[in-house]
């Protein structure tokens, strides 16, 4: 049992948090909130340089080999800083399905472009209901035919949509038994991308896919089988959005205790009343058990299966709690919390994408009820 | 023991309600409301003149200064309706506050001045109270009032001031005594917002909305006659007020239309498999227990207007209902947002109810915090209601 | 609207209050608890004489002639000194299911004599699951012959068994289609009991009916018809625990503030304490919501109908607000609240039993789910 | 990072667990523990002598005391184990607390006397801090110890004396010195508890259970080597026991089994519609926000255990798994009462689990009052964990 960082874990951790908070300051979050991609070039740039667009793509691939839980390190670190965008689409979600499904040729193509920053991708997978469930693709098909395949259907809530350079597209397969996913060239005529408004400025849109041709070489995996796959991207993304909450739960309540420190009524800190101290006392509470189910979680994805209980338990514990520590923190914060002005609220809206991102507590409860075997 | 209304009092409610109905433009059942702080605010004006007209607007006041004398109960009626049907118009600074505080405090020649334009619904008044540094504390407030003989020279800011943008006038507390204990030092005016030396600055919520301002006094020269009431009383004036219902019904009213929209909702919407969200146990459970918090909210409520018909002062279920009020709006715009599932980061028209939950969810944050904090309430519901020790006023201390 | 008493209920209010403080105090209380049938002779006499245990009975059967929210003022004093036994079993559970389904005959035989202290009845409804569902009277049946009829059967859950006079048995008819009550004089040969420990100190009873021999004159309304009586019998039944709630509720705050002003740590009162004070503030409005609640509901079922949702809600509102108001008041009392020495934990003990019976939150809840129509 | 025992400890784990599951007469799956404060308190020392002589009493003492210097993390398989096994026998007053007190600041003849006895699992201590006046305010305590030049004497009273009638031994504090600050007058004592000078008095508790006692100390004369430590530093001496893992890691190993007894309840059990009841979705949700309250509390004991082995003093971690954990205890009760339907009053056999989540539920009502309430809890995680100020160490007060 070891609780603590490795050397490596921490080196990243200091080097991380030493770059985003000066680089992604609060300016930068707020301007790229209105930005069409949410990065700019530069930082895409340096994400790159600093091996952490191919953190978890292995060396032969011209990644830096990382495992996932380091991963969770750097993701707790972008989470304090509110940082979102199309880096967790393409070194989290893409980069994973495309290590899990790709064939050995499409990994050469497509994986050391994304570590070096020359492509980003960008899963197309829920439709018109929101779930995360293999039904939900239904309206999307691939029919085949002689040259390959057409492809046709509206994806929503696809994240990082414009500036992707491909799309993964779940669709139906012919036969309407399981699911394929294929390659799509965001450049391909045939797409329309609509925005969704999307309260934390997070990248959210509509995707159009109109008799899309595409060749065999376009298939990722096997042709209604990536179910498989997908259902092990999403645990990926479930703990990652955990480790950028319980990161953000963190930073949220240092803001939070600095303001009580600091703002005086009745001539006293806040901070010393004591129903301000026991709310301070319960979001630690909340903070501390999040940053070790989010670890846990993502130290067992790494080390032991792609698919445990600790994960559904995770992400459906940190959603929850972490919403919990920005009310209180609003609550703690007074009316000041809650201007536009102020960094907390960047916080709070983004929360809204992180916790339903990749399942809900609800979803994920569901999970834990599956698992444990209760019925 | 009798919990229903009388007969009269529900055929004002069958009146209001078909007014109200008629009044709504388009269909009731997709009504939603309308932003009165912003560029639907001349509309709201427009009702409240014809509120006005049928005498509504200011039925509670006395009937020598053009009310009805309503009854409590007639006014929890009339609160009820308004916010279940979304309506906008009421006045809550002028006829609710500015108003029946003249009529205590304000002289024959302010009661004139004043009182017929909030009577006749053509004006809109804000509250200067809060100051940056004072908020729960709010008797610590900084704003300066200084007498120069001829005229009163202000200087000072006010803050989370709402409708301050479309206010014709303020009414504030000012520091008139800088060496009187706190409370002693304070006196109410009223200015001119559009002065000169006024300038309202915009704060814009995390929901992207204005509603609040700062508002920033420079060298503000008022006339002598922006006192009301006695020189350093205002703090005493201003915490008086008791002649309008302040049951928060509005609460419970509102959060009921709510709840009749989102089982509507979630009787139609399906999940992935095909099955309405209704038959999802933990929805179920949601709305009961959200029926159970609203019933709770209205029943205190019910009881602070009933207790004030009789000419008591309620202690504790003021505080009880803003309490169990706002947390209840809190709870159904979560509520409104988590059924809507990932549409519940959505607030452009493709989310379920157009997306009106979520915003909602990043306004009603300040509910708990406004008018006295959620842990102020308990503090005054502690020590005022149920006579525990106020720690400051402790003797002994501990080493 | 007048949620104030009327002068009738203010007396009955007073008067009860004076007696049932000087009568029933904690030593009466807890000696009762080891005694048989839960209440002394001259209690039970006094109380007749009071007019208490006719208090629903019209005057015509010798009856006070009060309303069900009357006595709901009285069962709120009796909840305050936690006041248990026959009494509710006798006049409110009894008198209600005499008043609902008795013929013209055994209305007059009975009743004069439930309001002179004459005659204890005892419900055995309760089957081994214990649900206050129809479906629950599964095992006990009537078989008519030509004498009359035969009772077979073992009830679980009998209140005030021991020292009833009569029973009121709900057994399964004969078709098999609905069911029927009979009144069985306890003395009949083939009656069994079997005390069932109650934490609570409440009279609770296995009770077995062996080859009971029965008279048609012992049938207690239609054959097979007695759901109709027993759901609205229920319905007081829920109404009549949460009124004792709302008082014991009462008491347990009145209980705490006394010793949180007093009971001094770190030399100052502990109830000058924020977070005591917030506890405090939250048990005020616990409480604060349960009269209300309780009240709407005994009005509403005085005079509008028995059958409405706000029952429901009351009996499930109470049932969790009471235990929440015994927690708080647990944790505000220390160890000291937790001794069996100390009065408070008679109130939490005696909770338990008040918030299952007639139904508990989850029960209702599900009542309320139905009459919302939330399907 | 790595969420796993390493093999060493995985292997203690099996052969711990085979040990136990031999040791418990008749089935495990029936095994419901025993009450180790009352009948079985013989059955329990019997436990306790095996326990020694595998070594794992006292496994975590330093090897020249007879210990072996075991882990923090074995500490807390062992815990975990035993708790979960519901295996009585540890020695929670004399293993944990008083040996490494002694080893520390006990004369080589106190440590001689007083180790061996306790290493060999052959007696009960108990302890005195409680008393009535001084609960969560400990450092008021005033029972009195005065030097008589050839011995001391005690007078005054300890409550909430958990296992006294059990015990052959009593370590207590007692104020030594009345005129200095509170923290710096108290002394840390051992005696006989059979003395005839003291009395043990039942304190029976709301499930009729006798756990506590009152101890009086009347006129009781103490040698002179009663002293632990030095004069006046009673205070420092019982605060800084952590050579003991103290993770809390029993809350939610216990709850663990009662929750895999729980599940297969509901399983089995039916409504009276004949469904299953763990097909009841409140039911279903109930058991799935219990794994996670039971998880998280593990969490955080296994992290208290992590930071202890690093060497490190847990800031906030232990009254985090405090908290957690008792409340954990609380909640299991109560679903367990709450499972039962109207069996939740009925405490005898014929209640499902023989009505032992009953009882229960009163015995647990104390967890979150004893050894530092909740509220207490807070205020540590308050002030020693997050540096908020505390609220007597202020300067300015408002008037």
């Amino acid at each position: 049992m070891d609780l603590g960082l490795s050397e490596i874990q921490k080196m990243l951790q200091e080097s991380s948090r030493d770059y985003l908070l000066e680089n992604c300051t609060m300016d930068y979050i707020r301007a790229m909130e209105s930005d069409q991609i949410g990065i700019s070039d530069e930082i895409w740039k340096n994400m790159a340089d600093m091996g952490w667009l191919g953190l978890m793509i292995p060396e032969i691939y011209g990644g830096s080999g990382f495992n996932f839980d380091d991963m969770s390190i750097l993701l707790e670190e972008m989470g304090k800083v509110a940082l979102s965008g199309p880096f967790f689409s393409t070194s989290v979600i893409g980069a994973q399905t495309l290590l899990l499904s790709g064939d050995e040729s499409q990994k050469k193509e497509f994986l050391p472009k994304i570590a070096s920053g020359n492509l980003k991708f960008s899963l197309a997978f829920n439709e018109k209901t929101g779930s995360f469930e293999e039904s939900e693709v239904s309206t999307t098909t691939s029919i085949k035919n002689d040259e390959g395949w057409t492809l046709n259907g509206e994806k929503y809530f696809v994240n990082d949509a414009v500036g992707a350079d491909y799309f993964i597209v779940a669709s139906a397969s012919e036969n309407n038994e399981g699911i394929s996913l294929f390659l799509v060239p965001s450049k391909s005529d045939g797409i329309e991308i609509e925005k969704m408004e999307a309260i934390g400025g997070d990248k959210i849109s509509k995707v159009n896919f109109q008799e899309i041709k595409l060749l065999d070489s376009q298939l990722l995996g096997k042709e209604g089988e990536a179910w498989k796959t997908l259902s092990k991207v999403f645990n990926y993304g479930a703990i990652g959005k955990t480790s950028e909450m319980s990161g953000a739960a963190q930073r949220v309540m240092d803001m939070t205790l600095n303001y009580i420190k600091d703002r005086k009524q009745f001539d006293r800190p806040i901070g010393s009343f004591q129903a301000v101290q026991h709310h301070a006392a319960d979001m630690a509470i909340l903070t501390k058990v999040s940053t070790q189910f989010s670890r846990k979680a993502a130290w067992e994805i790494s080390n032991k299966d792609n698919s445990n209980i600790n994960i559904h338990r995770a992400k459906s514990y940190v959603s929850k709690a972490f919403h919990d520590v920005c009310q209180i923190s609003h609550q703690l914060h007074g009316a000041i919390g809650y201007t536009w002005d102020y960094d907390l609220q960047v916080f709070t809206r983004k929360m809204q994408h992180q916790k339903l991102a990749y399942g809900d507590t609800d979803f994920h409860q569901k999970k834990i009820s599956n698992l444990l075997n209760l019925k | 023991m009798k919990y229903k209304f009388n007969k009269e009092d529900e055929l004002f409610r069958q009146e209001l309600r078909s007014w109200i109905r008629n009044e709504i433009p388009g269909d009731f059942n997709t009504w939603q409301g309308i932003d009165e702080a912003g560029e639907d605010f001349e509309y709201s004006l427009e009702i409240r003149r014809k509120l006005a007209k049928k005498g509504w607007l200011t039925m509670a006041w006395p009937k020598e200064y053009g009310g009805q004398g309503a009854s409590y109960m007639k006014q929890v009626i009339f609160n009820e309706e308004m916010s279940y049907h979304r309506m906008p118009g009421r006045d809550g600074f002028g006829a609710k506050m500015l108003g029946p505080t003249l009529m205590v405090h304000g002289s024959e020649e302010q009661q004139k001045t004043f009182l017929p334009p909030i009577a006749n619904g053509e004006v809109q008044w804000c509250q200067g109270y809060s100051e940056p540094d004072s908020g729960s504390d709010l008797a610590s407030l900084k704003l300066k009032v200084v007498d120069k003989g001829d005229h009163w020279l202000v200087n000072g800011t006010k803050v989370w001031t709402s409708m301050a943008h479309k206010a014709s006038g303020i009414f504030f507390l000012g520091r008139t005594d800088t060496d009187a204990p706190k409370h002693k030092g304070i006196s109410f005016f009223l200015a001119n917002i559009k002065d000169s030396n006024i300038e309202v600055k915009p704060i814009i919520n995390m929901a992207g909305r204005h509603h609040f301002n700062q508002v920033i006094f420079e060298n503000v020269k008022l006339p002598k006659d922006a006192l009301i009431g006695e020189l350093n009383k205002g703090w005493y004036i201003a915490a008086t007020l008791l002649d309008f219902e302040r049951s928060g019904v509005e609460y419970p009213a509102t959060a009921r239309r709510n709840f009749e929209e989102l089982v509507e909702f979630v009787k139609n919407k399906k999940n992935s498999l095909g099955i309405p969200l209704i038959n999802d146990p933990y929805i179920n459970k949601t709305l009961v227990d959200l029926d159970l918090e609203i019933e709770a909210a209205k029943l205190v409520a019910y009881e602070v207007a009933y207790l004030q018909s009789q000419g008591e002062v309620p202690s504790i279920e003021g505080s009880v209902a803003k309490i169990l009020g706002t947390q209840l709006a809190q709870k159904v715009a979560k509520i409104g947002t988590d059924f809507s599932g990932l549409f519940g980061q959505i607030s452009d028209s493709s989310a379920p109810f157009d997306g009106k939950y979520l915003n909602p969810q990043l306004d009603v944050t300040a509910y708990t915090i406004f008018a006295g904090t959620t842990e102020i309430q308990k503090n005054i519901i502690a020590t005022r209601g149920l006579g525990l020790p106020r720690e400051d006023k402790l003797k002994t201390r501990s080493k």
